[in-house]
Protein backbone atom coordinates (compact mmCIF):
# COMPACT_ATOMS: atom_id res chain seq x y z
CA UNK A 1 0.00 0.00 0.00
CA UNK A 2 1.30 3.51 -1.34
CA UNK A 3 -0.75 6.19 -1.18
CA UNK A 4 -0.15 9.75 -1.62
CA UNK A 5 -3.32 12.53 -0.53
CA UNK A 6 -3.33 15.86 -1.12
CA UNK A 7 -6.48 17.39 0.51
CA UNK A 8 -8.24 20.26 3.18
CA UNK A 9 -9.24 17.64 5.78
CA UNK A 10 -7.65 16.87 8.93
CA UNK A 11 -6.52 13.29 9.25
CA UNK A 12 -5.90 10.50 11.43
CA UNK A 13 -2.56 9.50 12.39
CA UNK A 14 -3.97 6.32 14.19
CA UNK A 15 -5.82 5.35 11.45
CA UNK A 16 -3.39 5.34 9.34
CA UNK A 17 -1.07 3.73 11.13
CA UNK A 18 -3.55 0.80 11.51
CA UNK A 19 -3.87 0.13 7.89
CA UNK A 20 -0.39 -0.27 7.64
CA UNK A 21 -0.18 -2.26 10.61
CA UNK A 22 -2.20 -4.73 8.85
CA UNK A 23 -0.28 -5.38 5.86
CA UNK A 24 0.59 -8.25 7.48
CA UNK A 25 3.00 -10.53 9.98
CA UNK A 26 6.43 -9.09 8.46
CA UNK A 27 5.95 -5.36 9.26
CA UNK A 28 8.11 -4.81 12.41
CA UNK A 29 8.72 -1.05 12.03
CA UNK A 30 6.55 1.86 11.70
CA UNK A 31 7.64 5.30 11.58
CA UNK A 32 5.54 8.18 11.30
CA UNK A 33 6.17 11.62 11.39
CA UNK A 34 3.41 14.85 11.88
CA UNK A 35 4.57 18.02 11.03
CA UNK A 36 2.40 20.65 12.83
CA UNK A 37 1.56 24.20 12.64
CA UNK A 38 4.28 26.13 14.65
CA UNK A 39 4.10 29.67 16.43
CA UNK A 40 1.40 31.19 14.40
CA UNK A 41 -1.39 30.07 11.53
CA UNK A 42 -0.26 29.23 8.00
CA UNK A 43 -2.70 29.24 4.56
CA UNK A 44 -0.78 26.87 2.55
CA UNK A 45 -1.27 27.03 -0.69
CA UNK A 46 -0.88 24.45 -3.41
CA UNK A 47 -0.59 23.05 -7.50
CA UNK A 48 -3.88 20.79 -7.48
CA UNK A 49 -2.34 19.16 -10.93
CA UNK A 50 1.00 18.87 -9.94
CA UNK A 51 1.20 18.29 -6.44
CA UNK A 52 -0.33 14.69 -5.55
CA UNK A 53 1.65 13.50 -8.92
CA UNK A 54 5.17 15.23 -7.79
CA UNK A 55 5.02 13.29 -4.19
CA UNK A 56 4.09 10.46 -5.96
CA UNK A 57 6.94 10.72 -7.73
CA UNK A 58 8.96 11.28 -4.34
CA UNK A 59 7.71 8.02 -3.01
CA UNK A 60 8.58 6.07 -5.98
CA UNK A 61 12.45 7.32 -5.80
CA UNK A 62 12.50 6.44 -1.97
CA UNK A 63 11.14 3.03 -2.25
CA UNK A 64 13.75 2.24 -5.14
CA UNK A 65 16.42 2.39 -2.30
CA UNK A 66 14.33 1.28 0.82
CA UNK A 67 12.53 -1.90 1.11
CA UNK A 68 9.26 -0.73 2.03
CA UNK A 69 6.03 -2.63 3.01
CA UNK A 70 3.83 -0.06 2.42
CA UNK A 71 3.96 3.99 2.91
CA UNK A 72 1.65 6.66 3.15
CA UNK A 73 1.59 10.82 2.60
CA UNK A 74 -1.19 13.06 3.55
CA UNK A 75 -0.38 16.48 2.95
CA UNK A 76 -2.96 19.50 3.72
CA UNK A 77 -3.66 22.92 2.22
CA UNK A 78 -6.27 25.42 3.17
CA UNK A 79 -6.41 27.72 6.20
CA UNK A 80 -4.15 26.15 9.14
CA UNK A 81 -4.24 27.05 13.13
CA UNK A 82 -1.19 26.47 15.52
CA UNK A 83 -0.82 23.02 16.45
CA UNK A 84 -2.93 21.51 13.50
CA UNK A 85 -1.25 18.86 11.45
CA UNK A 86 0.22 19.96 7.98
CA UNK A 87 1.71 16.46 6.72
CA UNK A 88 1.96 12.91 8.08
CA UNK A 89 4.72 10.39 6.35
CA UNK A 90 4.68 6.59 7.69
CA UNK A 91 6.34 4.36 6.56
CA UNK A 92 6.31 -0.01 7.29
CA UNK A 93 9.09 -2.24 7.29
CA UNK A 94 10.61 -5.37 8.18
CA UNK A 95 13.39 -3.30 10.16
CA UNK A 96 13.31 0.01 11.67
CA UNK A 97 16.58 1.44 9.52
CA UNK A 98 14.07 1.31 6.21
CA UNK A 99 11.25 2.73 8.00
CA UNK A 100 13.41 5.98 9.52
CA UNK A 101 15.35 5.93 6.28
CA UNK A 102 12.50 6.10 4.24
CA UNK A 103 10.54 8.55 6.29
CA UNK A 104 13.26 10.96 6.81
CA UNK A 105 14.18 11.38 2.85
CA UNK A 106 10.54 11.24 2.07
CA UNK A 107 10.52 14.36 4.55
CA UNK A 108 13.58 16.26 3.03
CA UNK A 109 12.18 15.36 -0.59
CA UNK A 110 9.00 16.74 0.26
CA UNK A 111 10.23 19.94 1.51
CA UNK A 112 11.85 21.21 -1.91
CA UNK A 113 9.60 19.48 -4.49
CA UNK A 114 5.94 19.02 -3.57
CA UNK A 115 4.48 22.27 -4.83
CA UNK A 116 3.38 24.02 -1.44
CA UNK A 117 3.49 27.76 -0.33
CA UNK A 118 3.01 28.72 3.32
CA UNK A 119 1.94 32.27 4.02
CA UNK A 120 2.57 33.76 7.70
CA UNK A 121 0.35 36.36 9.45
CA UNK A 122 3.69 38.36 8.20
CA UNK A 123 3.92 37.14 4.59
CA UNK A 124 5.03 34.36 2.43
CA UNK A 125 7.89 31.55 4.25
CA UNK A 126 10.84 31.87 2.26
CA UNK A 127 12.59 28.49 1.21
CA UNK A 128 15.30 27.26 3.75
CA UNK A 129 18.88 27.11 2.22
CA UNK A 130 18.63 24.31 5.03
CA UNK A 131 15.99 22.51 3.32
CA UNK A 132 18.12 22.15 0.19
CA UNK A 133 21.01 20.93 1.89
CA UNK A 134 19.45 17.92 3.32
CA UNK A 135 17.90 16.99 0.10
CA UNK A 136 20.93 17.46 -1.18
CA UNK A 137 22.43 15.56 1.26
CA UNK A 138 20.82 11.86 0.97
CA UNK A 139 22.16 11.61 -2.89
CA UNK A 140 25.38 11.14 -1.35
CA UNK A 141 24.16 8.14 0.70
CA UNK B 1 -1.64 29.01 -26.64
CA UNK B 2 -0.13 28.55 -22.99
CA UNK B 3 -2.00 28.14 -20.15
CA UNK B 4 -0.27 30.04 -17.33
CA UNK B 5 -0.80 29.30 -13.83
CA UNK B 6 1.01 31.38 -10.76
CA UNK B 7 1.35 30.39 -7.12
CA UNK B 8 1.94 32.49 -3.82
CA UNK B 9 3.30 35.88 -4.09
CA UNK B 10 3.88 35.70 -8.02
CA UNK B 11 -0.31 35.14 -7.98
CA UNK B 12 -0.44 38.35 -5.66
CA UNK B 13 1.89 40.42 -7.61
CA UNK B 14 0.37 39.50 -10.91
CA UNK B 15 -2.66 39.71 -9.46
CA UNK B 16 -4.43 36.52 -11.22
CA UNK B 17 -3.83 33.04 -10.62
CA UNK B 18 -4.47 32.15 -13.90
CA UNK B 19 -3.99 33.50 -17.82
CA UNK B 20 -3.72 32.39 -21.20
CA UNK B 21 -1.05 33.69 -23.85
CA UNK B 22 -0.86 32.97 -27.96
CA UNK B 23 2.76 32.28 -28.49
CA UNK B 24 3.55 32.16 -32.04
CA UNK B 25 5.40 28.45 -31.30
CA UNK B 26 8.10 26.95 -29.18
CA UNK B 27 10.23 28.86 -27.02
CA UNK B 28 11.82 28.86 -24.02
CA UNK B 29 10.73 28.92 -20.75
CA UNK B 30 12.97 32.25 -20.13
CA UNK B 31 12.02 33.59 -23.48
CA UNK B 32 8.59 32.95 -22.37
CA UNK B 33 8.74 34.74 -19.06
CA UNK B 34 10.60 37.49 -21.20
CA UNK B 35 7.64 37.67 -23.04
CA UNK B 36 5.27 37.83 -19.80
CA UNK B 37 7.08 40.60 -17.97
CA UNK B 38 5.78 42.89 -20.56
CA UNK B 39 2.29 41.96 -19.84
CA UNK B 40 1.80 44.52 -16.84
CA UNK B 41 3.58 46.51 -14.43
CA UNK B 42 2.61 43.32 -11.62
CA UNK B 43 3.74 41.30 -14.44
CA UNK B 44 6.97 43.12 -14.32
CA UNK B 45 7.54 43.05 -10.41
CA UNK B 46 6.51 39.32 -10.34
CA UNK B 47 8.75 38.35 -12.74
CA UNK B 48 12.55 40.87 -12.33
CA UNK B 49 14.47 38.60 -9.89
CA UNK B 50 14.21 34.84 -11.69
CA UNK B 51 16.68 33.46 -8.72
CA UNK B 52 13.45 33.43 -6.78
CA UNK B 53 11.29 32.09 -9.07
CA UNK B 54 10.69 28.61 -10.04
CA UNK B 55 9.02 26.77 -12.95
CA UNK B 56 7.07 23.63 -14.17
CA UNK B 57 5.88 22.86 -17.84
CA UNK B 58 2.63 20.39 -17.59
CA UNK B 59 3.38 19.32 -13.99
CA UNK B 60 7.19 18.46 -14.10
CA UNK B 61 9.89 21.22 -12.60
CA UNK B 62 12.02 22.80 -15.41
CA UNK B 63 14.75 24.67 -16.30
CA UNK B 64 14.84 28.17 -17.68
CA UNK B 65 15.98 26.58 -21.05
CA UNK B 66 13.31 23.89 -21.50
CA UNK B 67 11.42 24.62 -24.35
CA UNK B 68 7.56 25.37 -24.62
CA UNK B 69 5.12 24.90 -27.16
CA UNK B 70 1.66 25.43 -27.60
CA UNK B 71 -0.74 23.98 -25.45
CA UNK B 72 1.81 23.21 -22.39
CA UNK B 73 0.74 24.06 -19.25
CA UNK B 74 3.40 26.33 -17.38
CA UNK B 75 3.23 27.31 -13.89
CA UNK B 76 5.93 30.04 -12.24
CA UNK B 77 6.19 30.31 -8.60
CA UNK B 78 8.56 30.64 -5.79
CA UNK B 79 10.43 27.65 -4.55
CA UNK B 80 8.30 25.73 -2.77
CA UNK B 81 8.05 25.48 1.35
CA UNK B 82 6.16 22.67 1.69
CA UNK B 83 6.15 19.99 4.30
CA UNK C 1 7.78 15.86 28.88
CA UNK C 2 10.37 13.00 29.31
CA UNK C 3 8.51 10.04 29.98
CA UNK C 4 9.73 6.31 30.28
CA UNK C 5 7.48 3.47 31.02
CA UNK C 6 7.94 -0.18 31.55
CA UNK C 7 4.63 -2.05 31.18
CA UNK C 8 2.94 -5.25 30.43
CA UNK C 9 0.17 -3.10 29.27
CA UNK C 10 -0.48 -2.14 25.15
CA UNK C 11 -0.47 1.50 25.00
CA UNK C 12 -2.38 3.90 22.71
CA UNK C 13 0.29 6.05 20.49
CA UNK C 14 -2.53 8.65 19.52
CA UNK C 15 -2.80 9.10 23.08
CA UNK C 16 1.20 9.72 23.16
CA UNK C 17 1.38 11.73 20.33
CA UNK C 18 -1.90 14.19 21.38
CA UNK C 19 0.18 14.65 24.73
CA UNK C 20 3.77 15.48 22.92
CA UNK C 21 2.01 17.76 20.48
CA UNK C 22 -0.10 19.75 23.09
CA UNK C 23 3.75 20.69 24.92
CA UNK C 24 3.24 24.33 22.65
CA UNK C 25 2.82 26.55 19.52
CA UNK C 26 6.83 25.46 19.17
CA UNK C 27 6.29 21.50 18.16
CA UNK C 28 6.72 21.44 14.57
CA UNK C 29 7.75 18.02 14.61
CA UNK C 30 6.41 14.78 16.15
CA UNK C 31 8.75 11.39 14.91
CA UNK C 32 6.65 8.57 16.32
CA UNK C 33 8.87 4.80 15.85
CA UNK C 34 6.48 1.67 16.63
CA UNK C 35 8.00 -1.89 16.98
CA UNK C 36 5.29 -4.73 16.17
CA UNK C 37 5.67 -8.51 17.01
CA UNK C 38 6.95 -9.96 13.45
CA UNK C 39 6.85 -13.19 12.65
CA UNK C 40 6.04 -15.29 15.33
CA UNK C 41 4.78 -14.59 19.10
CA UNK C 42 7.08 -13.28 21.10
CA UNK C 43 7.59 -13.29 24.64
CA UNK C 44 9.50 -10.81 26.11
CA UNK C 45 11.53 -11.12 29.48
CA UNK C 46 12.71 -7.51 31.22
CA UNK C 47 15.14 -7.15 34.14
CA UNK C 48 12.53 -5.10 36.17
CA UNK C 49 14.71 -3.08 38.58
CA UNK C 50 17.01 -2.01 35.87
CA UNK C 51 14.71 -1.47 32.57
CA UNK C 52 13.35 1.88 33.28
CA UNK C 53 16.87 2.95 34.27
CA UNK C 54 18.92 1.75 31.58
CA UNK C 55 16.01 3.46 29.03
CA UNK C 56 16.38 7.30 30.67
CA UNK C 57 19.59 6.70 30.67
CA UNK C 58 19.80 6.42 26.93
CA UNK C 59 16.92 9.07 26.88
CA UNK C 60 19.49 11.60 28.74
CA UNK C 61 22.52 11.09 26.35
CA UNK C 62 20.32 11.36 23.26
CA UNK C 63 18.58 14.58 25.02
CA UNK C 64 21.91 16.28 25.19
CA UNK C 65 22.82 16.08 21.74
CA UNK C 66 19.13 16.81 19.99
CA UNK C 67 17.21 19.44 21.20
CA UNK C 68 13.88 18.32 21.85
CA UNK C 69 10.98 19.46 23.00
CA UNK C 70 9.55 16.00 24.64
CA UNK C 71 9.92 12.22 24.43
CA UNK C 72 8.26 9.38 25.50
CA UNK C 73 9.47 5.80 25.34
CA UNK C 74 7.51 3.31 26.33
CA UNK C 75 8.52 -0.78 26.45
CA UNK C 76 6.30 -3.85 26.73
CA UNK C 77 6.61 -6.87 28.56
CA UNK C 78 5.18 -10.49 28.67
CA UNK C 79 3.72 -12.38 26.26
CA UNK C 80 2.59 -10.78 22.85
CA UNK C 81 1.12 -12.19 19.83
CA UNK C 82 2.21 -11.16 15.99
CA UNK C 83 1.26 -7.63 15.35
CA UNK C 84 0.78 -6.33 18.89
CA UNK C 85 3.40 -3.35 19.29
CA UNK C 86 6.32 -3.86 21.61
CA UNK C 87 7.98 -0.54 21.58
CA UNK C 88 7.06 2.99 21.05
CA UNK C 89 9.35 6.04 21.05
CA UNK C 90 8.11 9.76 20.07
CA UNK C 91 9.76 12.59 19.90
CA UNK C 92 8.55 16.45 19.82
CA UNK C 93 10.82 19.14 18.71
CA UNK C 94 10.68 22.34 16.35
CA UNK C 95 12.38 20.70 13.49
CA UNK C 96 12.20 17.45 11.86
CA UNK C 97 15.86 16.94 11.59
CA UNK C 98 16.34 16.74 15.50
CA UNK C 99 13.16 14.71 16.31
CA UNK C 100 14.18 12.03 13.12
CA UNK C 101 17.73 11.82 14.30
CA UNK C 102 16.32 11.45 18.21
CA UNK C 103 13.87 8.55 17.65
CA UNK C 104 16.46 6.89 15.74
CA UNK C 105 19.17 6.99 18.01
CA UNK C 106 17.02 6.26 20.67
CA UNK C 107 15.75 2.74 18.90
CA UNK C 108 19.17 2.20 18.16
CA UNK C 109 20.03 2.59 21.96
CA UNK C 110 17.45 1.51 23.65
CA UNK C 111 17.98 -2.15 21.04
CA UNK C 112 21.93 -2.72 22.80
CA UNK C 113 20.89 -1.13 26.26
CA UNK C 114 17.89 -1.85 27.50
CA UNK C 115 17.70 -5.60 29.48
CA UNK C 116 14.85 -6.83 27.50
CA UNK C 117 15.24 -10.84 25.80
CA UNK C 118 12.75 -12.05 23.47
CA UNK C 119 11.44 -15.51 23.52
CA UNK C 120 10.22 -17.07 19.93
CA UNK C 121 8.14 -20.33 19.65
CA UNK C 122 11.48 -21.94 18.29
CA UNK C 123 13.82 -20.25 21.32
CA UNK C 124 15.89 -17.29 22.23
CA UNK C 125 16.53 -14.22 19.89
CA UNK C 126 20.09 -13.90 19.64
CA UNK C 127 21.48 -10.28 19.45
CA UNK C 128 22.44 -8.96 16.05
CA UNK C 129 25.81 -7.93 15.46
CA UNK C 130 23.52 -5.54 13.01
CA UNK C 131 22.17 -3.71 16.39
CA UNK C 132 26.07 -3.35 18.00
CA UNK C 133 26.99 -1.63 14.42
CA UNK C 134 23.97 1.20 14.61
CA UNK C 135 24.39 1.95 17.90
CA UNK C 136 28.33 2.58 17.22
CA UNK C 137 27.57 4.47 14.39
CA UNK C 138 25.95 7.46 16.11
CA UNK C 139 28.95 7.99 18.25
CA UNK C 140 30.91 9.31 15.07
CA UNK C 141 27.81 11.14 13.86
CA UNK D 1 25.88 -11.74 50.61
CA UNK D 2 25.22 -11.58 47.23
CA UNK D 3 21.64 -10.68 45.32
CA UNK D 4 22.13 -12.78 41.94
CA UNK D 5 19.75 -12.38 39.06
CA UNK D 6 19.76 -14.15 36.22
CA UNK D 7 17.53 -14.08 32.73
CA UNK D 8 16.48 -15.37 29.44
CA UNK D 9 18.60 -18.60 29.02
CA UNK D 10 20.75 -18.11 31.59
CA UNK D 11 18.25 -18.29 33.93
CA UNK D 12 16.59 -22.04 32.27
CA UNK D 13 19.34 -23.81 32.42
CA UNK D 14 20.40 -22.30 35.84
CA UNK D 15 16.95 -23.34 36.88
CA UNK D 16 16.15 -20.45 39.00
CA UNK D 17 15.79 -16.71 38.01
CA UNK D 18 17.50 -15.32 41.39
CA UNK D 19 19.58 -16.74 44.33
CA UNK D 20 21.98 -15.35 46.92
CA UNK D 21 25.41 -16.21 47.85
CA UNK D 22 27.67 -15.74 50.82
CA UNK D 23 31.22 -13.68 49.25
CA UNK D 24 34.27 -13.93 51.59
CA UNK D 25 34.57 -10.21 50.28
CA UNK D 26 35.11 -8.15 47.56
CA UNK D 27 35.69 -9.93 44.15
CA UNK D 28 35.85 -9.26 40.05
CA UNK D 29 32.89 -10.62 38.45
CA UNK D 30 34.82 -12.45 36.55
CA UNK D 31 36.00 -14.43 40.23
CA UNK D 32 32.35 -14.37 41.07
CA UNK D 33 30.86 -16.28 37.93
CA UNK D 34 33.83 -18.98 38.33
CA UNK D 35 32.57 -19.47 41.39
CA UNK D 36 29.10 -19.23 40.82
CA UNK D 37 29.91 -22.10 37.56
CA UNK D 38 30.71 -24.26 40.17
CA UNK D 39 27.67 -24.46 42.29
CA UNK D 40 25.24 -27.35 39.68
CA UNK D 41 25.62 -28.76 36.37
CA UNK D 42 23.12 -26.01 35.36
CA UNK D 43 25.53 -23.19 36.44
CA UNK D 44 28.34 -24.67 35.02
CA UNK D 45 26.22 -24.92 31.71
CA UNK D 46 24.96 -21.21 31.46
CA UNK D 47 28.27 -20.04 32.52
CA UNK D 48 30.68 -21.90 30.16
CA UNK D 49 31.18 -19.09 27.68
CA UNK D 50 31.82 -15.73 29.11
CA UNK D 51 31.28 -14.26 25.59
CA UNK D 52 27.62 -14.54 25.01
CA UNK D 53 27.22 -13.35 28.56
CA UNK D 54 26.40 -9.62 30.17
CA UNK D 55 26.57 -8.63 33.20
CA UNK D 56 25.39 -6.01 35.58
CA UNK D 57 26.11 -4.58 38.91
CA UNK D 58 23.51 -2.63 40.78
CA UNK D 59 21.65 -1.80 37.81
CA UNK D 60 24.64 -0.80 35.69
CA UNK D 61 26.04 -2.75 32.82
CA UNK D 62 29.38 -3.74 33.94
CA UNK D 63 32.90 -5.46 32.34
CA UNK D 64 33.98 -8.76 34.44
CA UNK D 65 36.72 -7.16 36.46
CA UNK D 66 34.42 -4.33 37.47
CA UNK D 67 34.57 -5.34 41.55
CA UNK D 68 31.66 -6.59 43.00
CA UNK D 69 30.94 -6.46 47.46
CA UNK D 70 28.43 -7.94 49.41
CA UNK D 71 25.13 -6.12 49.58
CA UNK D 72 25.63 -5.27 45.68
CA UNK D 73 23.02 -6.82 43.01
CA UNK D 74 24.63 -8.90 40.42
CA UNK D 75 22.42 -9.54 37.13
CA UNK D 76 23.67 -12.03 34.57
CA UNK D 77 22.33 -12.32 31.34
CA UNK D 78 22.39 -12.80 27.45
CA UNK D 79 23.16 -9.80 25.29
CA UNK D 80 19.76 -7.65 24.93
CA UNK D 81 17.50 -7.91 22.42
CA UNK D 82 14.79 -5.88 23.61
CA UNK D 83 13.20 -2.41 21.21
Amino acid sequence: MFEVRVTAEPFDSAHEQARLAALGPDVGALVGFTGLVRDHPLLIEHYPGMAERAIRRVLDEVCTRRALLGAIVIHRFGQLAVGEPIVLVMTAARHRAHAFAAAWQLMDYLKTEAPFWKKAPTGWVEARAADERARAAWTAR
Amino acid sequence: MIRLLYFAWVRERIGTGEETIEIPGELSLSELVGLLAGRSPGHAAALADRARLRAAVNHEFAAWDARVAPGDEVAIFPPVTGG
